[in-house]
């Protein structure tokens, strides 16, 4: 199983194992379009990961409607489906049916565009998330900074949002976003590089792989432990560029009415909505990469090589699910900050503890090199 | 670089104005360089409305005027009215009187602070405040059969005796609350963004509430140590032992707190209130009455008059209400309806001094400050 | 002391009478005193102006202002008598700042002017309201 | 710096972490206070004002329930040979005067509350809809 790189290996060994592979290949060498098979792999992989990224934006929105209302002793969706599941189909639905108004003074093509930009890297941030052994798109070499920067897309697509719609609300919330999304994704970097000096590489699977195993047997060699500075840092940076209360300034309802998307409705609408969650997703997934070890888990050599995709995707899912938790229910928690608080808190607090992280990181390091 | 003004109309929809006020704000980027309340969209006329209807009639008017404390507004004008006729109280009738203005209190101060919180982004806040106005509201449904707009104080008593069950109902309410007040104050008291975003912003000194005319918890919170419940007690505020709440810092935080401590002081002064209530069953005065009627199926005794005249003449009462000193102003030329209504409504006076407040803030300050003045905006646009 | 009488010592030539609104003292005032009055009045420790109030007696006007005085806890009533024709007394934002919309109000609804006010605009009503709606004779059934 | 020096522990925002996971768990508090409201109802009082009813014997049709509406809810109209109120539902301030007044004590309120409708012609509740039969009722 070790030789598994990413879902495409994997789907080829499954095809593979029931036999089915071979004459497949056959097929298509004969018909001299081998590049087709590959393409349709990679087609089905990656159909596979943003249908289940899709359900999981859906499950999420359920979910955080469902902890606010245990924080706030209410039910929740109830009517439709089992305890109100299927609820964000409903939404889905109603959200389709709306109509989908572009206001007259609005730039229509950018206002148009604009939802797509935020959502489509919201989509490709997964690539190189590890959800498991051998459970990954693309194991690039680069992924951190792939990562980091397919983030730093969606501010672009905010202030096109806030621009085209000629609202002076969100235009407030669009420069809101992009400063706050400057200012935080400095000390983000910053925190994640500290990682980097531990493994040596930006690749996802190799900082999962360096976190596996354990300290005398019991304390997992997690990155969170050699990293708490780091760790907080990073929790607080993603926090903010997931735009979630107490940092959600882009939207911040009750100063902006919406913020950036106050003009939108029914389709685009959904897609910035989508795009929050996916971004919700996406961003606890890297914590978990980065911090919590991801995908590894101390019991894990222990378990059957053929179930070891499973089971670490379950682990993956069990922590990701965790920071989702803590990041709704801090949510439920606490009040909304203030826009120069924030940059306050990014510049002059997080950025100079990011830079004494790395230091400690690096002396860490020298330490640890010299024994 | 050149940059030009940005007028913002925040309002009169907008999810934390509190219902139909505008601000025009004259902007430099996030500051704001001037604020102007733009009121008047929800004006229903009341004081004319109160020149053509009966005293009696204008009672459920005055619930509307600030739907969420509306046991004091109805007190108010029939305090006013009282004082104009020389109409004596029963005991019994003030110590209920008391109990809903208290309670009323409690649930004033609990929309406040989680409308607060919801405009600071803490949803939790509002609905645990609502959760347990709930409860005050039930209790107020028992009482006297509304949820809101409840009509039941009137000239000379109330409308009707406390209903059975309604003391144990009240005690428990009490109980819980105690146990509410502290959740509440571990949830946001301490919080470090709240306590950012909440110290500092909207200063007003004391001279400068006294001078805008600042009433309330408003007041309170600059330092004023003024109550009118205990400076110019009405009802049986006279017996009854309280303090008034005062901070002195004058920024919201301070006003927030002062809520806060307004809601225990209010649970205290019901403990004593439900303690030493007069058995005696005598809710309504008699001097303008007529006969009770016979064989109501529920205790609706109408003691009070249908054709109610008070003499002549002028009176302007006030109250602490809520949200700060509620006064009522009436005229009258010994017809059964008033000459002339006036209300001095706490949020409306209250209101005047947000400009001076949030001047060289931003807007989440204008938000967070505006919110510890507690307006509604039926009784700000009347 | 009863402050109306002590304002009718200090300022003779303003105060025209005194009496009592209910169990408040109350002073009558000559209009065009108004200011120099209300001044005395601040001075003499009344720093909560809480209410204005104008009513239309069809003859005439009459503005009361209701102070109190966090101090000495006591009340003080002013009574200004304005014309029915030409109803304007001084404004009092000068004294003090809450006297501002208390006046804009009064001016919208009962139509008295403010002299001196920095900004007499209609704060309740519409602007380009016609008539003023708590005149006696303003026509209910009219529509604006 | 000084902020972060005072508030670095972060004590405030744990001591509410704290609260809210409590009501996540249902620790001392109870789970839900909402009801599912088509599905479940809260328990009315029962003084509680919605719809009116009039007793159709003790009605005497006089008008002073008329006279005494603040907001000229009610009219008298005739039904079948005697005369009777008519409700407005659409004006109604759910006061209560009117059964204050009533001299025969035949107005009441009912726990009817669920008023809403099409139009504002079916919102005019006449005799026939707000009378009933005390003799027949109990």
């Amino acid at each position: 199983m070790g030789m598994i790189a990413n879902a495409y290996e994997l789907i080829i060994y499954i095809l593979e194992f029931f036999g089915v592979y071979g004459p497949i290949k056959n097929i298509f060498q004969v018909l001299g379009i081998e590049f087709v098979l590959k393409i349709i792999i990679v087609l089905v992989e990656v159909g596979i990961l943003f249908v289940f990224v899709l359900l999981t934006v859906m499950f999420l929105t359920w979910m955080e409607r469902k902890v606010v209302a245990m924080v706030q002793a209410r039910y929740g969706p109830m009517v439709t489906g089992p305890r109100g599941l299927l609820q964000p189909v409903m939404d889905g639905v109603k959200l389709i049916g709306k109509e989908d108004i572009i206001p007259e003074k609005a730039d229509r093509w950018i206002f148009t565009l604009a939802p797509f930009i935020v959502f489509i890297p919201a989509l490709l941030v997964f690539i190189p998330i590890p959800f498991g052994q051998s459970l990954i798109i693309s194991d690039l070499r680069v992924g951190l900074l792939y990562i980091i920067a397919i983030s730093a897309v969606s501010p672009v697509a905010i202030l096109l949002a806030g621009w085209a719609s000629n609202n002076k609300y969100s235009l407030m919330g669009a420069m809101r976003a992009v400063a706050q999304d400057i200012s935080y994704t400095i000390p983000l970097a910053l925190a994640a590089i500290a990682i980097v000096l531990f493994t040596g590489s930006l690749s996802t699977v190799d900082i999962v792989n360096a976190q596996s195993g354990t300290w005398f047997g019991i304390i997992p060699k997690w990155f969170i432990f050699l990293q708490p500075l780091g760790f907080i840092l990073f929790l607080i940076a993603s926090i903010a560029e997931m735009g979630r209360i107490p940092f959600d300034f882009q939207e911040s309802e009750s100063e902006l009415v919406a913020g950036f998307f106050t003009e939108y409705s029914g389709m685009k609408f959904a897609m910035f909505f989508l795009a929050e969650y996916a971004h919700l997703f996406a961003v606890s997934g890297i914590v978990v990469t980065l911090f919590l070890g991801g995908w590894s888990f101390p019991i894990l050599p222990f378990v059957p090589p053929m179930l070891v995709p499973l089971v670490s995707l379950g682990v993956f899912l069990v922590k990701t699910y965790a920071v989702i938790f803590f990041a709704m229910w801090l949510r439920d928690t606490v009040p909304r900050m203030r826009i120069d608080q924030l940059l306050n808190l990014g510049w002059k607090i997080m950025v100079p503890l990011a830079l004494l992280n790395l230091l400690l990181a690096g002396f860490l390091i020298t330490v640890w090199g010299a024994f | 670089m050149e940059t030009d003004e940005l007028i913002v109309n925040m309002g009169p929809v907008h999810p934390s104005t509190h219902g139909v006020l505008r601000f025009r704000l004259r902007m430099d980027g996030e500051i704001i360089k001037e604020c102007t309340p733009v009121l008047g969209y929800l004006h229903r006329g009341t004081e004319k409305l109160g020149e053509m209807k009966t005293y009696l009639q204008f009672i459920p008017y005055t619930d509307r005027l600030d739907y969420v404390s509306a046991f004091p507004y109805n007190y108010a004008f029939v305090k006013a009215v009282e004082e104009l006729a020389g109409i004596e109280v029963p005991l019994r009738a003030e110590y209920i009187r008391v109990i809903t203005m208290e309670l009323n209190r409690i649930v004033n101060h609990l929309v406040s602070i989680g409308s607060l919180l919801m405009d600071l982004g803490a949803s939790t806040m509002m609905l645990w405040g609502f959760r347990e106005r709930e409860n005050a509201l039930q209790l107020f449904e028992k009482l006297c059969g509304a949820r809101m707009t409840f009509n039941y104080i009137k000239p000379g008593g109330v409308r009707e005796d406390i209903p059975e069950g309604f003391i144990p109902q009240l005690n428990e309410f009490l109980k819980d609350m105690e146990k509410r007040i502290e959740d509440y104050e571990q949830l946001i008291n301490s919080n470090e963004i709240f306590l950012m975003r909440m110290k500092n912003i909207g200063v007003i000194s004391a001279e400068e509430a006294i001078n805008y005319g600042m009433t309330g918890p408003t007041l309170r919170g600059s330092g004023v140590n003024y109550d009118l419940r205990k400076y110019e007690p009405y009802s049986i505020y006279r017996d009854l032992d309280f303090r008034a709440c005062v901070r002195n810092e004058g920024d919201s935080y301070a006003r927030y707190l002062v809520r806060i401590d307004e809601m225990k002081e209010s649970l205290h002064i019901l403990r004593q209130v439900v303690d030493t209530m007069p058995e005696a069953k005598i809710v309504s005065s008699a001097k303008y009455g007529i006969a009770p009627m016979t064989g109501a199926p529920s205790a609706v005794s109408t003691y009070f008059p249908r054709i109610f005249a008070p003499p002549a003449g002028e009176v302007y009462s006030r109250i602490e209400a809520p949200k700060g000193e509620l006064g009522f102003y009436i005229i009258s030329d010994g017809t059964t309806k008033p000459y002339r209504v006036k209300i001095r409504s706490p949020s409306f006076c209250n209101l005047t001094a947000i400009p001076k407040m949030v001047q060289g803030l931003k807007i989440p300050d204008l938000i967070a400050a505006f919110g510890t003045i507690d307006v509604v905006l039926g009784d700000v646009d009347r | 002391m009863n402050p109306a009488e002590e304002l009718k010592q200090k300022l003779p030539a303003a105060v025209v009478s005194t009496g009592m609104q209910v169990n408040k003292p109350m002073a009558v005032i000559k209009t065009e005193e108004l200011l120099n009055a209300a001044r005395k009045v601040k001075e003499m420790g009344f720093d909560h102006l809480s209410v204005i109030t104008g009513t239309d007696y069809n003859d005439h006007f009459e503005v009361v202002y209701n102070f109190f005085s966090y101090n000495n806890k006591q009340n003080l009533v002013l009574k200004v008598i304005a014309d029915h024709d030409k109803p304007e007394v001084d404004s009092l934002t000068s004294l003090w700042k809450g006297a501002d919309w208390l006046e804009r109000e009064t001016y919208d609804l009962v139509g008295i002017r403010f002299n001196g006010h920095p900004n007499l605009v209609r704060i309740l009503l519409a602007e380009g309201w016609m008539g003023h709606p708590l005149q006696k004779d303003y026509d209910m059934m009219r529509r604006k | 710096m000084a902020w972060i020096s005072k508030n670095w522990t972060m004590s405030g925002i744990i001591k509410g972490l704290i609260v809210t996971l409590k009501h996540v768990l249902h620790i001392g508090n109870r789970p839900t206070v909402t009801v599912q409201y088509p599905y479940e109802r809260m328990k009315l009082s029962p003084r509680f004002r919605g719809l009116h009813a009039v007793d159709e014997n003790a009605c005497i049709g006089c008008g002073i329930c008329e006279v005494n509406c603040p907001n000229g809810t009610i009219r008298i109209v005739k039904h079948n040979t005697r005369w009777y109120p008519q409700v407005n539902i659409g004006m109604c301030l759910f006061c209560g005067i009117c059964v204050d007044v009533c001299p025969m004590n035949a107005m009441k309120m009912t726990g009817n509350y669920e008023l809403a409708d099409y139009t504002r012609e079916s919102l005019i509740y006449g005799p026939d809809r707000l009378l009933f039969n005390k003799e027949v009722k109990q």
